[in-house]
């Protein structure tokens, strides 16, 4: 079965039907509204395949259907929707990742009294995502990308009655905000310079060669869209969302912070791979190595589960922006693809543990899990290796590898490569730390001592995503790349970075090594316990752990700025225009008061007698009016006939 | 098969044959009186056979035999039975018929004619076969439910006429009963009208030929849209008709046999007589907007002639209505118009926007037919449904004791 | 012409007497057969779909309705026989009927009336179809308005403002799934 | 004096119209004033469509459509008329048109 | 869902519909006059009146004729009239025979008085029912011809009871056998009775 790109847009339309159905359903209808939506997005699932089906007939070709949605002066603005192999995976990527968190979310969500909305929400989500990805139009895709975190908002602040959660979602909105403001620019400027957002056109579409051709590489277009998707991706400077949007029940931060939305950036980087210039992918480069770095470091100083991820998440994503900054945006897609599917593991994994564990997120004080609840460190462990990156057998290896030996092969700068590489062994340490905290040991609180391994339909989709996890690594191996010629027919596979895999190797064992060394050997005994790492650094370590002060830097900053932008307006508020405002109704008064002492000397005598004249006229014609319907009709009849009569005899025809 | 076969225009060269032994003028009379009365005795022997197989089907459904005694008169032959339709027959025909003192005679006696009458007149515009139809008329649909409407006022004479409290109570329930229903019946018609684009009954059933794939036919009922007000027409169908579980008009056990109480003997009969055909129509018409009419299900079975498609279908849609009354019990009159109002009314006006969405979306081809049916059937289904929750809110399963 | 005579004087007669009798109910059902008959004109005149409407409308609805608003407004006792002003009232409406009527029939028969006999026209149900959603679009909208907006008058109209009396039936529909229909349900 | 097809229809529907119109003159039951009201509308009813069938341009079907409208009107002017006899009939206790008159001036 | 009821419902009489012609076990109805069912054997209705065997029914009636059933019975709906002579019984004695013995069996209400008070097992309970008849008068006066049925009758409908009325007899004959033997013995023995024994 294969799907015309004519009909690609029932793929984000099914789930938006779901939302709908789920919006209109009664309260309380969990299970009309789970199914419904997992009913839609198995749907879009199979749709999708078909649309990968028919994309990979011809992988060099960007199969379009344009159509205009209005005119507007000269031209028109037209919208479209695009197959290619890179939306095609994307949506299947997106489609199967989302169903298996939709499954999970049936257990997490079951006793929570509006899961009817999250499943609503969920949908919601899942249709402006899969919008953004089929997208022709760059108009299209920044409206679904504000579907999208509009969808982030909601689902972050799901738990709105929490304080925290509240501020987080508002926190997620406002950053994304600013790197949208700059796509936004960006966009337009493109629009000036070209006269067109739609991508592909017969030629005529931004990214078609005579129209990049025409533009001449613009520098600071290409900057303005990586705004976009610093905000949306949450590279550094503007990640400091990304952490406190796991303020949302997990399979929200597995669905968006891991698999999907943070995706978008990255994704939208790919697609306008072309419009970007050297210069550009430099900074965008450099911006990828140090948020690899600083959110891999950040990391290893966190103490709540689903931070350690969240920070990790950024830490990836730094990954993917360096492999598009030096050139390989197969790689990063190659990335994106297995991180969505490890990361979506652990964050599930990771919901597995704090639903059993009675909502305990505080790695400190779970702890010897791997007993009760096997099914899910089996499978959070091979989630763990393939993000540690551990050789041959896992996803994340290969994809990992794809992105250092681009790295590698950049002229321009050796940095990014070497802060990937620190990367890694950092990524390797704190994941161990985390796996030794958290299944090793003995149970340090009440959550931890009375957990259970949870339903098959949590359990079952951590399998089904355990296997991807191994699986996907074979479709990008150096020696059979057939993602990469799928996605970039003229890509060419270089042989011979084996010494640069054996040096990966080599720092993924130190990491590992490391980690074990210092947490696994001597477990944590107490939850109050110091961290061996704060205890032979702790300055170093408490800097880390908060965050190296980011918030803080920039609540000093901006936010002080803007509470004094805040006041003047207000004083100007108060002060000026309130003045002028009360001069005004002054000034409406006092007409007022003139217009009726001049009514009431001048005009009403005159309306009282005419009342009074029309009120004993009304009186002699009710008289007439006696009630009797048959009088009425009488006269009707009468009048008709004198009326017939006075035509016959006057001859008035 | 051969439209022009013997077979097929068999009915017709009969009468033509019949005809030709009469002059030029009066032939097309002649013609016309014959198909009557073929219509008139073909349904009023299918009465006297209904009569019987209904109490047979109600019997079996309670394990019982069923009337089996009485077969060819003066004989011992007993022929399952086939002999009561006859003894029926002549022990209504032998009865007193009583008239009660202070009725309105004239309309005492009106009342079953025009039942009668009514329900003769729509089978005018049936087709029964691929060349048998009584009338072509442009307008069948609107004929068939103009005169099917005016069965009413036959009810509202007898229950007034008989003049008796309970008479005409009954008569004025029956005809709530009778225009509740009457709107999901013509509601759940308006999308076959609508998608055949035809008021004509020939021409809706020509519509219904062919067959997908070679294989489904493509009748009316074999779509969501038809499926459901299939469903719906069948139950107001049977509200229409006075039958089980909507039998409350003439409810002998509760309401002493409603507008029938002062009715006996032949007058009854004739009652009865309309009451049947009343079904037969409806029954018929039902074959026709959706189980295509006189087609034949598999395209390799269409040297079977068309009227004997047709007898089949209408056999079993009868046989269906049996089935119902043997299971069903009866309804109270306030769920029975709740149920109208509440459920079918709504349903049959969402099927409505689910046909419409059916015509705008005729030109999905492939694979997307597969979407386009399931889009229907979700949107007939949600409803469906509520509408449920709706009516049955509150009520919890009745738990019964028994005495042990 | 015959059956347009006939037609003509079979409705003419059945609404005449209708309008006669003094029983509401034999009035109300002469003048469903003259509505019939009037289907019938319109069958003679060509106007089949007008025909079957009329009888669905008429036939099958108002009259239904005339015959609910008679039965529902029975007087509590007979009404006098003969109101003082009766006669007097039927004589001035014979007049005033009359004089119209002498009226219509002057202007009628001292029309210059084109007298041709054309056959019949027809017009098939789906022009009409056309003509109803294409032209007349706006004023379909307007009556199925107009329909809603009556149907929803009328019954706001006739409905009674009922206390609620008691709760018979609700306590039936209230009461606890489980719980015995009536007191003594537990037989031995 | 020979009278066309088209006269003999007109003289039909006056003749109606007037049977209407006296029995809503004499008539004090306020449904037969109905009724009587109803029976005009018929007549002119009687009237379109007999005036579309001599017509000079029978193919226009604007007869039949007005008479289509009308039927569709008078409908709702019976369901609003009845339920408006009903309402009476509760505040008066009986239907007499003459005795309606509460509103007089 | 709304409608499985009804699914469910109509499941159940489709399914009796179609067993009650693949499986006869179903149906219950017996066509009665052509079928009968087998009364219970505790059944009883209007009495008749036993005869030793089917060949002479009127000559080996148990019957004496001593009138107490017709003296006990409720609503008085026997009649006899004893005979003028004495025949000789089943066991060769001499008695007394009915030569009327009536029963208004439109009278009758099968109280089984009559039974329980016959000292001869004489009168036991019939199993008839359908005694329709188109005289309401005479028809239903049941003469001693028609009551007389044989004790292999009164096997077939009440065997339990039969057989221990049999035995009952059967020990009381020889008990009278054995006194008659004794009372001949003693007859031999003495040769001048003072007086007959009373009858046994």
């Amino acid at each position: 079965m294969s799907l015309s790109v004519q009909l690609l847009w029932l793929i984000p339309a099914l789930p938006l039907l779901a939302a709908v159905v789920g919006t209109l359903a009664p309260r309380g209808e969990f299970k009309l509204s789970a199914s419904t939506a997992i009913a839609a997005l198995t749907l879009s699932f199979l749709l999708s395949c078909g649309a990968l089906i028919t994309a990979l007939a011809d992988p060099s070709a960007h199969l379009t259907s344009n159509f205009t949605w209005f005119d507007l002066g000269h031209g028109a603005v037209r919208l479209g929707w695009l197959l290619d192999p890179l939306t095609a995976l994307m949506c299947v990527m997106v489609t199967f990742v989302g169903l298996l968190i939709f499954v999970f979310s049936t257990g997490y969500m079951r006793d929570d009294a509006n899961a009817k909305q999250f499943f609503c929400f969920l949908s919601l989500f899942a249709a402006a995502m899969l919008g953004l990805i089929i997208a022709n139009s760059l108009l299209l895709l920044f409206v679904c990308w504000e579907l999208v975190g509009l969808a982030s908002y909601l689902l972050i602040g799901f738990w709105f009655h929490k304080p925290e959660a509240a501020a987080a979602a508002k926190k997620a909105f406002i950053t994304t905000r600013i790197g949208d403001l700059g796509l936004l620019l960006g966009l337009l400027w493109l629009y000036d310079s070209t006269g067109t957002l739609l991508l592909y056109d017969e030629g005529q579409g931004v990214l078609d060669p005579v129209v990049l051709a025409g533009l001449g590489g613009s520098t600071a277009i290409g900057l303005l869209i990586f705004c976009g998707a610093v905000g949306k991706s949450g590279q550094f400077p503007l990640h400091v969302w990304l952490p406190d949007a796991m303020e949302g029940p997990t399979p929200v931060s597995a669905l968006i912070h891991a698999a999907t939305m943070v995706a978008a950036g990255v994704f939208l980087m790919a697609r306008v791979f072309p419009l970007l210039t050297p210069d550009a992918l430099i900074v965008i480069a450099f911006t990828g190595a140090i948020t690899a770095l600083l959110g891999a470091l950040i990391a290893c100083a966190q103490s709540d589960l689903k931070r350690i991820l969240a920070f990790s998440t950024v830490s990836q994503l730094g990954y993917m922006m360096l492999a598009i900054g030096v050139g390989s945006w197969v790689a990063a897609i190659f990335h994106l693809l297995t991180h969505a599917f490890f990361k979506a593991l652990l964050f599930l994994g990771a919901g597995s543990v704090i639903h059993a564990a009675h909502h305990e997120q505080d790695i400190r004080a779970l702890g010897g899990l791997r007993g009760p609840m096997k099914t899910t460190f089996v499978t959070f462990a091979i989630g763990m290796m393939a993000l540690a990156g551990v050789p041959f057998l896992f996803s994340g290896f290969w994809s990992k590898e794809a992105v250092l030996h681009a790295a590698h092969g950049w002229g321009f700068s050796q940095i990014p490569f070497y802060a990937g590489l620190v990367a890694v062994v950092l990524t390797a340490f704190y994941m161990t730390r985390l796996v030794a905290e958290v299944f090793f040991g003995h149970p340090r609180g009440n959550g931890a001592a009375h957990a259970h391994e949870n339903t098959a339909a949590m359990t079952l989709p951590l399998g089904l995503l355990a296997a991807c996890t191994i699986l996907l690594g074979a479709i990008g191996t150096p020696w059979w790349p057939w993602l990469q010629r799928t996605l970039d027919p003229e890509f060419l596979s270089e042989p011979g970075g084996a010494g640069l895999m054996a040096t990966s190797i080599v720092l993924v064992a130190l990491g590992l090594g490391a980690g074990w060394a210092l947490y696994g050997r001597k477990l944590r005994q107490k939850s109050a316990a110091a961290d061996p790492l704060a205890v032979i650094a702790p300055r170093a370590f408490a800097f880390l752990a908060a965050r190296m002060k980011f918030d803080k830097l920039y609540a000093a900053t901006f936010g002080r700025l803007s509470d004094t932008l805040a006041a003047c307006a207000d004083a100007l508020d108060r002060h000026v225009w309130d003045g002028v405002v009360r001069l005004l109704a002054r000034l409406g008064r006092f007409t007022g008061l003139v217009n009726r002492e001049a009514d009431e000397e001048g005009l009403n005598a005159g309306f009282d007698a005419t009342s009074e004249s029309i009120r004993a006229t009304a009186k002699a014609y009710s008289r007439a009016h006696t009630g009797d319907a048959h009088g009425y009709l009488l006269m009707i009849a009468f009048g008709f006939v004198v009326l017939v009569f006075a035509v016959l005899v006057g001859g008035g025809r | 098969m051969n439209a022009d076969s013997i077979l097929e225009r068999g009915p017709l060269l009969v009468r033509d044959w019949l005809v030709s032994f009469l002059p030029e003028p009066a032939r097309w009379l002649a013609g016309s009186l014959l198909a009557i009365t073929a219509v008139i005795v073909a349904f009023a022997s299918l009465f006297a056979l209904l009569t019987l197989i209904e109490r047979k089907v109600l019997a079996r459904v309670q394990n019982r035999p069923g009337p089996n005694r009485v077969g060819i008169p003066l004989t011992k032959i007993r022929l399952f039975g086939l002999g009561q339709p006859l003894a029926d027959g002549i022990k209504m025909l032998t009865k007193e018929d009583i008239v009660p003192r202070s009725a309105d005679r004239v309309l005492h006696f009106l009342a079953p004619v025009a039942l009668l009458a009514f329900a003769i007149l729509t089978f005018a515009v049936i087709p029964f076969g691929r060349h048998l139809v009584p009338v072509e008329l442009e307008a069948g649909v609107l004929y068939f439910f103009a005169a099917g409407a005016a069965t009413e006022l036959a009810v509202f004479m007898a229950g007034w006429a008989s003049r008796n409290k309970y008479s005409l109570l009954a008569a004025m329930r029956a005809l709530a009963q009778l225009i509740s229903y009457e709107l999901p019946l013509l509601l759940s018609v308006v999308p076959v009208v609508m998608l055949a684009g035809t008021l004509s009954t020939t021409g809706i059933v020509e519509r219904q030929g062919g067959w997908t794939f070679g294989l489904l036919p493509q009748w009316h009922v074999f779509t969501p849209w038809g499926a459901a007000g299939f469903a719906i027409f069948f139950v107001a169908a049977l509200a229409e008709s006075n039958r089980s579980p909507f039998d409350l008009p003439e409810a002998e056990s509760e309401l002493i046999a409603g507008h029938l109480t002062e009715y006996s003997g032949f007058k009854y009969a004739l009652f009865f007589m309309a009451e049947y055909f009343g079904m037969c129509a409806l029954c018929g018409m039902g074959v026709t907007l959706f189980l295509g009419g006189w087609q034949a299900p598999l395209s390799f079975l269409a040297f079977i002639p068309s009227y004997i498609w047709f007898g089949a279908k209408l056999m079993t849609l009868l046989l269906a209505f049996m089935w119902v009354r043997a299971t069903l019990p009866r309804l109270r009159i306030d769920q029975l118009t709740r149920l109208a109002w509440k459920f079918l009314v709504p349903l049959a006006l969402v099927n409505l926007g689910v046909a419409a969405f059916w015509s705008l979306s005729a030109d999905w081809t492939g694979a997307v037919r597969l979407t386009r049916w399931l889009i229907a059937a979700m949107l007939l289904a949600g409803p469906f449904v509520l509408l449920g929750r709706k009516l049955t809110a509150g009520l919890a399963p009745r738990i019964y004791r028994y005495a042990t | 012409m015959m059956a347009l005579i006939l037609i003509a004087l079979v409705t003419l007669a059945s609404a005449a007497a209708a309008m006669l009798l003094r029983n509401l109910i034999h009035s109300a059902l002469l003048l469903t057969a003259s509505w019939a008959g009037l289907a019938a004109f319109y069958l003679w005149a060509g106007a089949e779909f007008v025909a079957f409407a009329q009888v669905l409308v008429y036939v099958g609805a108002i009259s239904m309705v005339v015959l609910f608003a008679v039965l529902l407004t029975r007087p509590p006792q007979p009404m006098p026989v003969t109101p003082p002003n009766t006669l007097g009232r039927a004589l001035v409406a014979l007049i005033t009927g009359g004089a119209v009527l002498g009226v219509f029939i002057g202007a009628i028969v001292s029309s210059p009336l084109p007298a041709t006999a054309a056959p019949a026209p027809t017009v098939s149900v789906k022009q009409l179809g056309l003509e109803l959603a294409g032209r007349h679009a706006g004023a379909l909208l307007i009556v199925g308005a107009l329909l809603t907006v009556a149907l929803l008058g009328a019954v706001v109209l006739a409905a009674t403002d009922r206390e609620p009396v008691g709760a018979s039936l609700d306590d039936v529909r209230g009461r606890p799934p489980g719980t015995p229909l009536q007191k003594s349900g537990d037989a031995p | 004096m020979s009278l066309s097809s088209l006269q003999l229809c007109l003289l039909f529907s006056s003749a109606l119209f007037c049977l209407g119109l006296m029995a809503a003159l004499s008539r004090s039951n306020t449904i037969l004033v109905l009724l009587g009201v109803e029976l005009m509308l018929n007549a002119a009813n009687v009237n379109f469509i007999a005036f579309w069938r001599y017509g000079p341009n029978p193919e226009a079907a604007t007869g039949v459509v007005f008479v289509l409208f009308a039927i569709a009107v008078a409908a709702a002017e019976a369901a609003v008329g009845l339920a408006l006899v009903i309402a009476i009939y509760r505040h008066q206790k009986n239907i007499r048109l003459q005795e309606a008159t509460r509103l007089k001036g | 869902m709304l409608g499985s009821g009804l699914l469910s419902g109509l499941a159940v009489t489709a399914k009796n519909l179609v067993g009650s012609f693949h499986d006869p076990a179903r149906l219950t109805t017996v066509e009665y006059p052509e079928q009968q069912a087998k009364l219970p054997e505790a059944y009883r209705n209007f009495p008749f009146l036993v005869s030793e065997n089917a060949t002479d029914p009127m000559g080996t009636l148990r019957c004496v004729a001593c009138q107490i059933c017709e003296k006990e019975c409720p609503p008085q709906c026997i009649y006899i009239e004893k005979s003028k002579d004495k025949k000789p019984d089943a066991t060769g004695k001499l008695q007394l025979y009915p030569a009327i013995f009536d029963i208004d069996t439109s009278v009758c209400m099968s109280c089984q008085i009559c039974v329980e008070v016959c000292p001869f097992e004489a009168i036991k309970m019939d199993q008839v029912f359908a005694i329709a008849t188109t005289d309401r008068f005479d028809a239903l006066l049941l003469k001693r011809e028609q009551l007389a049925k044989p004790n292999a009758y009164y096997h077939t409908i009440h065997p339990t009871e039969a057989a221990e009325v049999d035995a009952r007899l059967a020990t009381e004959r020889k008990a009278a056998a054995e006194k008659a033997a004794a009372a001949a013995a003693a007859k031999a023995a003495a040769p001048k009775p003072p007086a007959p024994p009373p009858a046994a």
